[in-house]
């Protein structure tokens, strides 16, 4: 082999090999944003009561309820059609309120709520004025949870 | 267009026209970020979650914001030594790299403590810039320390400009394990994609301090390569003549 | 008529010495360039820059006309070169260093007994190299020369090590060579006893 | 007496060199042998710390493993170019008609194997001792396998840029370590999503998508950075 066919050899097997790179990591990007479920996927069963996962969801205006002395509590997720019921003990994130997107890392029980073992809740990117954020904060937390979904009927988990 | 660029590489030559060139940018550096810090301080309303405590991020973001740049700075000039073997691009990478360390130092101090009042903690692994970034200064310290190893200074100039550009290619590649890594943490969808929402009033002020950020980065760059190039020719006559008159 | 390895206006620094300026040589086949100083006047630098192995801080060297920097390979297919270092693996047989270096210039090793046995060294075969004395290790270095079948050869200081029939074989070796239309750049301290055509320069 | 093109193709450059390297291993077993020990002792060296506790030791398993190996690596990495450099035969590569970084490509590919393979076939004996279900094991395997291939050729890089340099061995761990991290985040994470449940496709596909990267430049950055430090 020529040394010029060598290099055109060696320039072609670089371009391959980056074209590889990308193809997978493309694919690795595509596998990894599933990293936490929606609640209405949660409802719809997908995910068994053995299995640990992650869900996001707001946390719903009025349901936080927290036992007196003690780091238990529960409160409920909601992805604005569906919610679902999490139970929680230990020290929650500075910035968890109502309305404030969560992730919670734990499984479901037999009567259907999530034994969560971990929360994290997370300020956006949106810096604002806090009588901006008044009007819109509603508007802001559907986006900052990349929620999709209308105020549509919840599917039944039972199916 | 050519010629000039070609004049500007001879080191004499570039050594005046530097002198002249640092107060443009050292001037208007100083103004945006006095404008910056005070718009930033004083004008600019609290944020609606963080109260006052964002407003570090006048110094936080541009400091992030010139880590990257002073890399790219860094690796750019470092490829252009090693491909047409102009000893001022060396140069250049060589000066950029402790100024850029710098920036990320800070960015890192600076993101440290943002972190107390909003997370709670001054360190927290799980944010993906915090953990890249001090990534971003493992690597200016070992481009740094290959540099102070290597006795002869055109062979620390190519075997550093190798590695500048193997990092190069690794940055965005850290960027992205990092935050495959923390997004177990956070839900990636947590970060806004396109860009953060800002409040106008907000945004100026810290659009002035970025701007500023990088003239002061110009201005400092500028000097540390006129001193950089003065050590390389010491032997040359250009800069005999230069000490014997006095600098003038 | 360019000459087949050429060089013009050649300037070498090690570190902050000035080793020489404005160098220039050609040779053509048949020719010895024979390089002469005093111990660190830059012999072993000029050679090992003219393998490409130091950047000259000014001027080319040429290969068929073309500079050596951007046409490695086709000039490194016509090299080969013996320095201090042997450049033997210690743990390897003198057979298996051999075969290794021929495999990558692509050569048959079917000459090898024949050349061995010039060399007087082919009761070593099989031992590793490391248990060779210095003498020992010089011969098969320039046994790698003779199966290379390369034309141009650099040589420093192929005499070091060597007792006197050792130096008489170096010179008889490269005679021929030459006369086989071959090329030599040799740096070397003593007397060297080669005919022909004979270059020299001398290094201050 | 013209013989330019006579250069072997690139492919029997690589396998050439990977050659003589594995050879040269083969008579001195101890090379192979010291990474692999000093793997299994940094990976015991946790539980003695920690504690016997199972759950932990479960939890911290892989984290842990892939440390240990990324050490190793590490530890094997600062002989990669060193005695060529000092036996002569780095000049004798660098003046040889196969272009460098196939010759840099066969190095590695002998450092590999040598180094990195053995690696992945002694993992699931130290992950018995952590207690690491088999399915688990394999993944580590896996792992291992994809980013033990990225640690060599970013590794020859480190190694041909401090070869002959004082206190090479310190700075090749700065040099390198950095540009490891994502290996060990996307190696290590893999293993313990898969030890929770979940699925491991994502961050093996980034495993193999930096091998392949790093397979496309490493060798020519190996190839430049020797040229530079034999100077």
């Amino acid at each position: 082999m020529k040394p010029r066919q060598q290099r055109m050899l060696a320039v072609g097997l670089v371009i391959v090999g980056v074209a590889i790179a990308t193809g997978l990591t493309l694919q690795a990007m595509k596998d990894s944003m599933m990293f936490f479920v929606s609640v209405t996927e949660v409802a719809e069963g997908k995910y068994p009561a053995d299995r640990n996962f992650r869900v996001g969801g707001l946390v719903k205006d009025g349901t936080v309820q927290r036992e007196e002395g003690s780091l238990e509590m529960t409160f409920e997720v909601t992805d604005l059609r569906c919610d679902l019921g999490v139970s929680y003990s230990g020290v929650l994130p500075d910035l968890f309120r109502e309305g404030q997107g969560v992730v919670a890392h734990g499984s479901i029980d037999e009567n259907g709520i999530f034994v969560a073992d971990e929360i994290l809740a997370k300020h956006d990117e949106n810096y604002m004025a806090p009588e901006v954020a008044d009007s819109l904060a509603d508007h802001v937390q559907d986006q900052t949870l990349g929620l999709q979904y209308g105020p549509e009927e919840c599917p039944t988990g039972d199916s | 267009m050519w010629k000039f660029i070609h004049q500007l590489a001879s080191p004499p030559h570039f050594y005046r026209i530097a002198a002249k060139m640092i107060p443009w940018f050292m001037v208007p550096a100083l103004l945006l970020i006095g404008y910056g810090t005070y718009a930033g301080l004083f004008l600019a309303p609290m944020d609606y979650q963080q109260g006052d405590a964002f407003r570090i991020i006048y110094v936080h973001v541009p400091s992030a914001y010139l880590s990257m740049m002073a890399y790219m700075v860094m690796a750019i000039s470092a490829g252009i030594g090693l491909i047409w073997r102009i000893k001022l691009s060396h140069a250049v990478a060589a000066a950029a790299a402790p100024i850029g360390a710098c920036f990320t130092f800070l960015a890192l101090a600076t993101g440290s403590i943002w972190g107390k009042p909003m997370w709670g903690t001054w360190w927290e692994w799980g944010d993906p810039r915090l953990t890249s970034e001090l990534i971003m200064l493992f690597l200016y310290i070992g481009y740094m320390a290959l540099r102070g190893a290597i006795d002869d200074t055109v062979k620390a100039d190519k075997a550093s400009a190798v590695l500048a550009l193997v990092g190069a290619v690794n940055v965005p590649i850290i960027h992205f394990s990092v935050e495959w890594w923390s997004s177990l943490h956070q839900g990636p969808t947590l970060i806004k994609e396109g860009g953060p929402a800002m409040d106008p009033a907000m945004l100026y002020p810290l659009l002035a301090m970025i701007l500023g950020f990088t003239l002061l980065f110009g201005a400092m760059l500028l000097r540390r390569v006129r001193t950089e190039v003065l050590f390389r020719e010491r032997r040359t006559k250009w800069v005999n003549e230069l000490v014997l008159s006095g600098g003038k | 008529m360019t000459a087949r390895l050429s060089a013009d206006g050649l300037t070498l620094f090690r570190g902050e010495r000035l080793l020489f300026q404005g160098l220039s040589f050609a040779l053509n086949p048949g020719e010895l360039l024979l390089l002469e100083g005093q111990n660190g006047s830059g012999k072993t630098s000029l050679m090992r820059a003219i393998a490409g192995l130091i950047e000259f801080e000014d001027g080319d060297v040429m290969w068929d006309g073309r500079p050596v920097r951007l046409n490695r390979p086709s000039f490194y297919g016509s090299l080969v070169w013996m320095q201090h270092r042997v450049g033997f693996k210690a743990d390897l047989t003198l057979v298996e260093n051999l075969r290794f270096e021929s495999h990558l210039r692509a050569q048959s090793d079917e000459d090898f007994d024949q050349v061995l046995d010039r060399l007087s060294i082919s009761r070593l075969k099989r031992l590793p190299i490391r248990s060779l004395s210095a003498g020992q290790q010089r011969r098969v270095a320039l046994a790698r020369m003779l199966l290379s079948k390369v034309p141009l050869w650099l040589m420093d200081e192929p005499f070091t090590n060597l007792d006197r029939q050792g130096r008489q074989l170096v010179m008889d070796v490269t005679t021929e060579h030459l006369d086989r239309g071959g090329m030599c750049i040799m740096a070397a301290h003593q007397d060297v006893d080669i005919g022909g055509n004979v270059t020299k320069i001398v290094l201050q | 007496m013209t013989n330019e093109d006579s250069s072997v193709g690139l492919m029997s450059g690589v396998l050439g060199v990977a050659r003589r390297d594995l050879l040269l291993a083969w008579k001195r077993p101890g090379d192979i042998l010291n990474p692999l020990f000093f793997f299994a002792m940094v990976a015991a060296l946790f539980p003695l710390a920690v504690g016997p506790s199972p759950e932990q030791l479960q939890f911290s398993g892989p984290a842990v493993m892939w440390v240990a190996a990324l050490l190793a690596m590490l530890l094997s990495l600062n002989s990669l170019f060193l005695s060529d450099f000092e036996d002569g035969s780095l000049d004798q590569m660098l003046t040889s008609p196969v272009p460098l970084s196939a010759l840099a490509l066969g190095k590695t590919l002998a450092h590999w194997l040598t180094s990195g393979l053995p690696l992945v076939v002694v993992a699931p004996v130290v992950a018995v001792t952590f207690q690491m279900p088999f399915f688990v094991t394999g993944y580590l395997m896996l792992t291992l396998l994809l980013g033990t291939i990225s640690l060599s050729l970013l590794g020859s890089v480190g190694a041909a840029l401090t070869v002959g340099l004082h206190r090479g061995t310190a700075l090749l761990s700065l040099l390198i370590l950095p540009l490891a991290m994502p290996i060990l985040i996307f190696g290590a994470r893999t293993v313990s999503l898969v030890a929770a449940g979940d699925g491991a496709a994502g961050g093996l596909y980034f495993l193999a998508a930096y091998a392949v990267l790093t397979l496309s430049f490493a060798p020519f950055a190996t190839a430049a950075a020797l040229r530079i430090s034999n100077e």
